[in-house]
């Protein structure tokens, strides 16, 4: 394989890689190939290529490995594009706080949390700093609580028109509700059978009246 | 050569009624509805045994064929032909394989824009360290309705619902009070004030079980209880 | 700003954004610098730039934004080193569903079983995880059921701007024209199609064998 196209395999993996990747582990991917060429090297030729043209990016070497970053002149912009994200992302407990408020809203600070088994007043008291929530009324119960609901930004949040348009428990059940094969089961089988055959077009399967041998995948 | 057919790769009746069109190469619009459906039940025979979960589907659309099938085999009521002319019986069932072969045509279309855009990768690390304490960004931070549904399906299996199975064992039993009562009114010659016996009681349960011994010794007529007025002192007496 | 520091800004942003990046986006995070120049021949440069120099990738416009990602000759590489973690391809069933759900969304479950003539219940919830499909509001039928379409997600996974690059259904009228048969027939399952097909409305699906003015408000 000529130099080239191995530099450019590497560029290649280190791009798409979802973790710093080491030189071993490239090495590896690229079997014999690689040969007598450094990876040092094809790192330092990218780089170079990557300045020369004036690119946004470099390849960095971390502890675990290499990986392509954003020069840090460009990191004001990056971080006003993840700022608002990052900002409103909702924790495991803030997530669970409001799911329970949106599929069982109005509801009690008590009754969530006992659904949660959990005290639940700070993850309330954040949501509704963040607007996801809001207090809606009074309950009949003892010493008549304060009840929560969700808000139109809630909705926002989740792509829906109108809290109507959220399912209602019992649909949860029955989107959850198991069947007797999983759907991942089934994925399996078609994804076996892709690998055996892989034109699922049923050309060969010759009628033949009465000879049922309808066997699973013969071959 | 023996034909052998993969039945998993039927994604429901619809599907497998029309490879036996296709296979038997007859006109969707003129479907020989007796040697199909024959063929059909032979296989939902063999389906049956391997896609348990869709099983009533096939067995649906059997029925259907069937129904069909007696339909055309029947000469034409009088009032039938008054009221739908010409409806051939095999109608809503061409329609709705047609309707359904639509989607069928374009899925492989779709499966191969699905395998080409699989030879692109997009980039999947993401961590933006900024200068000190600044985020390292998290990635996908929004969350959709479907996840926000399965969180609430989670929380719910997590939780044991104590509150509608709260068994606990009592510390005390009604034998026990009754003897305890007895004991105390031994010790007051005979004689007690409600109150100051609850008084005795450390917690409600215990209030509650010993004024079921209490009941229970008045059934047995070992004491008597005397009220002077409504809301008034409960006087309790050993019965000679 | 000079035109190749906004050129470069653009590249970082395309290049570090976890999704793609819509124009709009771009346009805001760059507030008024971008004023005259025209997002698209930024991006054209770039990739005429990667294209001269060999990048192992690309900008590619998808879902309505732009993203970065790999030339398909580096696939198998890549495939390799994310060996066992890449999700498995849709399943027949589960293009079917995509496929209904292109073209008649929104629309509820039981709409797509019947189409399919097969419970699709256990599909829907595995596209909804994939987040290829997502619960967009709630029918007007009995029961208000709800409603599933489409997402971003969906477009990115096809690798097409928008659902209209999709391969279009045939129409039924086509597919009628393709037997031989009366002329009868075709009139009769044409207006049955007719009269139930204006999907979106609900209320119009009054099957009707005669011809009653169901003018194809559809399509």
């Amino acid at each position: 394989m000529k130099s080239e196209e191995i530099k450019h395999i590497v560029e290649a993996l280190i791009f798409a890689a979802d973790n710093p990747i080491s030189e071993k582990n490239l090495r590896q991917l690229l079997e014999d190939e690689l040969n007598g060429s450094s990876v040092t090297d094809i790192v330092t030729a990218l780089n170079q290529e990557y300045m020369n043209s004036g690119r946004a990016f470099y390849i960095d070497t971390v502890a675990g490995g290499y990986q392509i970053i954003t020069r840090p002149e460009y990191a004001v912009y990056i971080k006003k594009m993840y700022m608002g994200r990052v900002r409103n992302k909702l924790s495991q407990a803030a997530l669970e706080v409001l799911a329970i408020v949106a599929f069982k809203q109005p509801i009690s600070k008590a009754d969530v949390s006992a659904v949660r088994g959990v005290n639940s007043d700070g993850v309330i008291k954040n949501l509704l700093e963040r607007r996801l929530i809001t207090i809606s009324g009074r309950g009949e119960g003892i010493g008549r609580p304060l009840l929560y609901s969700t808000t139109p930004e809630f909705l926002e949040y989740f792509g829906i028109n109108d809290i109507s348009e959220l399912p209602k428990p019992r649909e949860i059940e029955e989107l959850f509700k198991e069947g007797k094969y999983s759907e991942q089961i089934v994925d399996a089988l078609a994804n076996l059978e892709e690998a055996e055959n892989p034109e699922n077009t049923e050309e060969g399967s010759e009628q033949n009246g009465d000879d049922q041998s309808t066997e699973n995948q013969a071959e | 050569m023996p034909y052998h057919v993969k039945l998993e790769n039927f994604d429901g009746p619809l599907d497998l009624l029309l490879f036996l069109i296709k296979k038997n190469e007859v006109d969707l619009f003129n479907i020989p509805i007796a040697e199909i459906t024959k063929q059909y039940l032979e296989y939902v025979d063999l389906i049956n045994i391997l896609d348990l979960e869709n099983a009533g589907d096939y067995i649906l659309l059997a029925a259907t064929l069937i129904r069909i099938k007696a339909k055309m085999l029947l000469p034409k009521s009088p009032i039938e032909e008054d009221e739908e002319v010409e409806e051939d019986p095999r109608d809503e069932l061409v329609r709705q394989l047609l309707e359904y072969q639509r989607f069928k045509e374009i899925t492989g279309d779709m499966g191969e824009l699905e395998e080409e855009r699989r030879l692109h990768y997009p980039r999947r690390y993401f961590d933006f360290t900024i200068g000190e304490d600044e985020y390292v960004w998290e990635t996908k931070g929004d969350y959709t309705l479907f996840e926000l549904m399965s969180v609430f399906k989670d929380v719910l299996k997590r939780k044991p619902r104590v509150t509608h199975h709260h068994v606990e064992q009592y510390p005390v039993t009604a034998q026990e009070q009754m003897t305890f009562l007895l004991a105390e009114l031994d010790k007051h010659h005979g004689e007690l004030l409600f109150y100051r016996m609850a008084e005795m009681l450390t917690s409600r349960i215990t209030v509650i079980v010993t004024f079921i011994a209490l009941l229970e010794l008045i059934r047995d007529g070992k004491i008597e209880v005397t009220q002077s007025s409504t809301f008034g002192e409960i006087w309790i007496k050993r019965r000679k």
